[in-house]
């Protein structure tokens, strides 16, 4: 069964010229169509990946799933309910916010700076209402360091105090605090050293399997996707111009953009 | 020693600051021969990039270097930086974008670049640079052209025109391909290899990338928290990692391998020391698996010409 | 490149209706033009028939345009006191505030910006720490005061420079100058020192933080990798990318002298428009000041038309109007 | 946090150390807290009130520093004005009135401008380009000319009984709204930066209004530039004050600030009585360049770049 749905995702920026601009040069309007007509859908408790270069669209696609951006056309589905859709509730809105939750690309710009790690942790917490009493926030907060392999000592310190790595593992533990069901992962490691990047996937993995999450992992990094997803869209210019399982994907190729992305990535085996 | 171009003898940069003097490289040794690719890699914090600034003489205070030698075809070069730099040594940064004057066509800026270092007219030097740019892949059409309207992997090939126009035997390439896309990174290290091949130029290539290592470079020196971790052919050393950093940092690279979804990948635990606070003995030793006392308390020197850990000591005396 | 002059040139035209339209509702409302012209002992009948003749009664926008109509025409009314046209009376007092404001403003914009890129060079140096804390001593100081200073000093105790007005002053039909005699030429020094030096430090400073801003971009470590001798990464890579923050910044200043010099008109009793602005202050005399505005807002505008032209001749990304897309 | 704790992290932090380190911070911090404090406690140090015009003695006028008076005896530590009145209880009382209009017109200007930086920062628009186009029309106006546009429209509008005991009030208004811009601009660019980092990301997903954001987010991330602009900006309102009170337009002649002072002396300056002059102006330029360095250092700390 589909967890989420990508229906025609389309969206587009405008690029023209002011007005008068146009009028006096005649120019057009110019449309960058940064996500084109993009389907896919995720199952329950899986991950999939979606892959491209700089510009590719992936980043926005992201931000259309957790409702940050409206997509121009298309929609998405959230367990059979619509996101970005202007009709629904503040209440049903909040409800849905809680079940998706995203961990972003800079480990250094994710957290602000000013508040103590206890207190972005408790955000969230109080935002979606999930524990009232000061002693049960606190309780939380400690459960989930201990989740994401931090000590309860570390609510009091400042973002400032951790290395990346472990930064991102406290945005991790920020996006598992609304307990929600889905996390979209914006290229969640591709700022992280090597041996801390590994650290940081098998944790990831580790998460998926305690409480059944499922991800939208967006990277530009094949090597990465590869041990991350069950499925993998590539995305090229703001299309999805091949979409498979890993074996399949890396076995027989079949559109030669996707071929040539995985004969650019250095590797072991080719020396 | 005839074959090596440049060798570095215990180097050690440092910072002080308010509180104390910080290690930055420590105690490195290492040479690069003629006509090799080098790479340099480690985590951020390594010292790669320092070691590759020292050696072309763009350290600038409040850093500074404190000890060792650098000799660069029988010459001492560490005090005269100037002799040698941009002529015989040259150096490419990581961000294309950034990299060139944004004020100054292209070729203008190759034709400076020739005309400080090599004593020949302004017409001789037209051609020149017409034919750096041809090697690098250019059309030399585009000499008068801004860098605003080149894409970051044609920026990349104008920075490397730059670099070789004065025909230098050693070109540093500092991450010249982590601010782009992997299909031109790809292109981009094809051309570097070419580079090394047809004109015998020697390239340290620093990088934080293994994958990269394995698939551009002669031999490789890996880094850690300042120090020589592990030198030698980056063929061996690929498939036969002797320190446990390498062994760590080669096992949790991810590869494409399609089966590889369901395993979790290796991991070193903990993360590299802060500079201020680097661990006694072994730098390493707090992370590793392997570790004894004598990795705590005493810093290994680089063994059997490969690897700075006690280990190998063990293992050579059984 | 044409469709960016033209966009200047009509945010231009928005700035001034902006400052046309301030200076508008001070002239409309904060002064009293009826009771200022007939006195308090008019009649209602007298009164009603100026307020008709004066357009007062008139929707608030057509006076609005009409204000501007006459703007454009130099009209700008008649001053309360004396009752002389506002335009003449700025007319004659401006080449002597322009003068002063040219001189003044070349004085800074030289030294600001050679002392600038010095003190960004010579990091550290004793020359540069000196240039750096006088500097600040200057910022520390009011302009009023270094003026009176500079007259104690130089014209009180050494005798060598007048202590106010122009001097002699040549008069060449539409415009007088102290630029032709000696006496002219010796009054303006300690005015301009005076006017230009808070300008100078501005522009000093603004020199060294962007000059050592762009000595931390990747083309200078590259120029420098590359064996260029600092003569050659200073004079020809560095100092050029400075240029378009320190002209704008520059430009502006400049720009402010204009409307600044009205401190140093009054310590130096220069005649100029400041010290006819001020005493339209003390006196409350509206029609000078809102033409007063005006005429500094259109000193402002040209100065920035000048400034975004230089733009496109030291900028190659802004003459390509495609840039915009590519970034 | 309870307070102890916030003051042992400040007192452990890298800002107290360099600060504890930087001999040129320490002079002119010291400095400043000793005019502050002079200024706060006149009442007692001040040997009269200058105030008060019953307590003038004109005989005493034009005394010379530290030189007994020829007709009444009195010495005075830094002379007597024309009036003879004691410049040094004048310059203690003058630098209360210059000291409040300083602070008043900061915290005008530094509310203004971080409310409308804020705003327009993360906001954007045709709302960012309305308060960013007027910032920029009022840019080229220098700040005394704004300051004597709105006391000239002030003493327009009031009527003349008012204008006497509203010119401290009038000064304030003056310096406060010509001063709001650079705040607006500093705010406005770091909101941008900040407003794209991905911690707001993070906010706006748990569902925060935009003011939550602005307030509990944004806010306290931009607030390090602003504290160097409010120390230079009170150099410059200070100076601005004394600027206009010279003009004639600001602190009235029977309460002087230290603008009106030097105002005073400068009728004297020409004539031998140097004293009237030059006190007031070493007591401003004392207090305007101690927190001018101190605001440059301050700077140099927050922006290490620019070093």
């Amino acid at each position: 069964m589909s967890f989420i749905i990508a229906n025609h995702l389309t969206r587009q920026y405008d690029l023209s010229d002011p007005w008068i601009v146009r009028m006096l040069t005649s120019n057009k309007r110019k449309q960058l169509t940064a996500v084109d007509d993009v389907s896919f859908s995720i199952d329950k408790g899986t991950t999939y990946a979606l892959v491209g270069e700089s510009g590719s669209g992936k980043s926005t696609i992201a931000k259309m799933v957790v409702g940050l951006l409206a997509p121009s056309a298309g929609a998405i589905t959230f367990d059979g309910k619509m996101i970005n859709d202007e009709t629904i509730s503040k209440a049903d809105r909040q409800r849905l916010r809680r079940r998706i939750q995203m961990v972003f690309q800079s480990p250094y710009a994710s957290l602000n700076p000013r508040w103590a790690v206890g207190d972005i942790l408790k955000e969230p917490i109080r935002a979606f209402g999930l524990f009232d009493s000061r002693a049960d926030q606190d309780k939380r907060v400690n459960e989930l360091l201990d989740q994401v392999g931090l000590s309860a000592r570390d609510a009091n310190k400042y973002p400032h105090e951790f290395s990346g790595g472990q930064r991102q593992r406290i945005s991790i533990a920020r996006a598992l605090s609304s307990q929600p069901d889905v996390i979209i992962c914006d290229e969640p490691t591709s700022a992280l050293d090597v041996s801390v990047q590994a650290q940081v996937l098998n944790l990831l993995k580790t998460l998926q399997k305690e409480f059944s999450l499922t991800y939208l992992f967006i990277s530009h990094d094949l090597a990465v996707v590869s041990t991350m997803a069950n499925k993998i869209g590539v995305l090229n210019e703001g299309k999805l111009v091949e979409e498979a399982v890993p074996s399949q994907l890396f076995a027989k190729p079949e559109n030669p953009y996707t071929k040539m992305l995985i004969d650019a990535v250095p590797d072991f085996g080719k020396v | 020693m005839s074959d090596h171009l440049l060798e570095i003898k215990n180097l050690k940069i440092t910072v002080a600051t308010r509180r104390n003097v910080l290690n930055l490289v420590d105690n490195l040794t290492l040479a690069v021969k003629k006509g090799e690719i080098l790479g340099l890699v480690g985590e951020s914090g390594a010292g790669k990039s320092m070691t590759g600034s020292a050696i072309i003489g763009l350290i600038e205070k409040p850093v500074k270097i404190s000890g060792g030698e650098i000799w660069f075809k029988g010459k001492r070069i560490d005090q005269h930086p100037d002799e040698v730099r941009g002529h015989e040594i040259s150096m490419i940064f990581q961000d294309p974008m950034m990299s060139l004057n944004p004020l100054w066509r292209i070729g203008d800026q190759l034709i400076e670049v020739i005309t400080t270092h090599m004593n020949i007219s302004h017409q001789d030097a037209i051609k020149k640079a017409k034919h750096c740019l041809v090697e690098v892949g250019i059309d030399p059409s585009r000499m008068n052209a801004y860098p605003h309207t080149f894409s970051g992997g044609m920026r990349q090939r104008v920075v490397i025109a730059l670099a070789l126009a004065p025909n230098p035997s050693l070109v540093i390439a500092d991450e010249p391909t982590t601010a782009l896309d992997v299909s031109i990174q790809a292109q981009i290290l094809d051309l570097l290899k070419q580079i090394c091949k047809t004109r015998g130029t020697s390239i340290i290539l620093i990088t934080h990338d293994m994958a990269v290592i394995s698939q551009t470079t002669d031999r490789v020196c890996v880094m850690y928290s300042g120090r020589l971790a592990e030198i030698g052919i980056t063929k061996e050393i690929m498939a036969h990692p002797q320190h446990p950093y390498t062994k760590g940092l080669v096992a949790s690279t991810p590869q494409i391998d399609a089966s590889s979804f369901e395993k979790m990948l290796y991991q070193i635990p903990g993360s590299m020391p802060a500079l201020d606070n680097i661990p006694s003995g072994c730098a390493f030793h707090p992370r590793c698996e392997h570790a004894h006392d004598k990795c705590r308390a005493e810093r290994p020197e680089v063994l059997s010409n490969r690897a700075a850990c006690w280990l190998l000591d063990a293992n050579e005396g059984q | 490149m044409l469709i960016i002059i033209l966009r200047r040139l009509f945010q231009a035209l928005l700035v001034l209706l902006l400052v046309a339209l301030i200076s508008f509702l001070i002239f409309r409302y904060v002064g009293n033009p009826v009771e200022n012209l007939l006195g308090q002992e008019a009649t209602v009948a007298q009164r009603a028939a100026l307020e008709e003749a004066l357009g007062l009664n008139d929707p608030i926008h057509e006076q609005y345009v009409q204000f501007v109509w006459r703007a454009i025409q130099f009209d700008f009314g008649n001053s309360y006191r004396g009752a002389l046209p506002v335009a003449d009376l700025i007319a004659s007092r401006l080449p002597a505030t322009l003068e002063l404001a040219l001189t003044s403003a070349i004085f800074a914009m030289v030294f600001g910006v050679l002392t600038g890129i010095y003190t960004a060079i010579h990091r550290g140096s004793f020359l540069t720490n000196l240039i750096l804390s006088t500097s600040l001593i200057g910022v520390s100081l009011p302009t009023f005061l270094i003026g009176v200073l500079l007259i104690w000093f130089f014209s009180v105790e050494l005798g060598w420079l007048p202590s106010f007005g122009r001097g002699e002053v040549v008069d060449l039909g539409w415009w007088n100058t102290g630029f032709l005699t000696a006496s002219g030429l010796k009054s303006l020094i300690l005015p301009s020192i005076t006017l230009g030096l808070y300008q100078m430090t501005l522009i000093m400073r603004l020199t060294r933080a962007e000059m050592l801003e762009v000595m931390r971009q990747d083309y200078i470590k590259l120029a420098r990798a590359l064996g260029l001798s600092p003569r050659q990464v200073y004079f020809s890579h560095a100092i050029p990318n400075i240029m378009i923050p320190v002209i704008t910044i520059a430009g502006l200043q400049l720009g402010s002298v204009v409307a600044f010099a009205i401190i140093t008109e009054t310590v130096f009793q220069w005649p100029g428009v400041g010290l006819l602005f001020i005493n339209a202050v003390y006196f409350v005399d509206i029609p000078v000041m809102s033409a007063y505005l005006l005429l500094v807002g259109f000193v402002f505008v040209i100065i920035n038309l000048i400034v975004d032209l230089t733009y496109l001749a030291i900028d190659p990304r802004l003459r390509d109007s495609q840039l915009k897309q590519e970034q | 946090m309870s307070g102890n704790a916030m003051i042992r992290r400040f007192l452990k932090s890298d800002f107290f150390y360099d600060f504890t380190h930087a001999p040129i911070a320490v002079v002119s911090f010291v400095v400043i807290m000793v005019i502050v404090t002079c200024a706060i406690f006149a009442g007692f140090i001040a040997p009269t009130n200058p105030f008060d015009p019953s307590s003038l003695e004109l005989m005493n006028g034009f005394t010379p520093p530290m030189q007994p008076n020829a007709f009444t005896g009195d010495v005075f530590l830094m002379g007597a004005d024309d009036q003879g009145r004691d410049l040094f209880s004048a310059i203690l009382y003058g630098l209360r009135i210059s000291l409040f209009v300083g602070v008043m017109a900061v915290i005008l200007a530094m509310v203004l401008g971080i409310l409308l930086g804020l705003t327009a920062g993360y906001v954007g628009g045709w709302l960012d380009n309305l308060i960013m186009r007027f910032a920029d029309i009022q840019m080229t106006f220098p700040s005394i000319l704004i300051a004597m546009l709105i006391h000239g429209v002030a003493r327009g509008i009031l009527p003349p009984e008012l204008r006497y005991e509203m010119s401290i009030t009038v000064l304030i208004v003056a310096i406060g709204l010509s001063e709001w811009v650079p705040f607006a601009r500093t705010v406005r660019g770091s909101t941008m930066v900040e407003k794209e980092k991905e911690y707001v990301a993070a906010a706006q997903l748990i569902g925060l209004n935009r003011w939550q954001i602005m307030v509990r987010h944004i806010l306290p991330n931009v607030l390090s530039p602003v504290l160097v602009i409010a120390t230079i900006t009170f150099a410059l309102a200070i100076i601005a004050e004394a600027t206009l009170s010279f003009l004639g337009v600001g602190a009235p002649r029977t309460e002087p600030s230290l603008g009106t002072l030097i105002r005073i002396g400068q009728d004297f300056l020409f004539s031998g009585e140097w004293w009237i002059l030059l006190f007031p102006a070493l007591t401003l330029l004392a207090l305007a360049l101690a927190v001018n360095l101190f605001g440059d250092w301050l700077r140099d700390k927050l922006n290490p770049r620019l070093k």
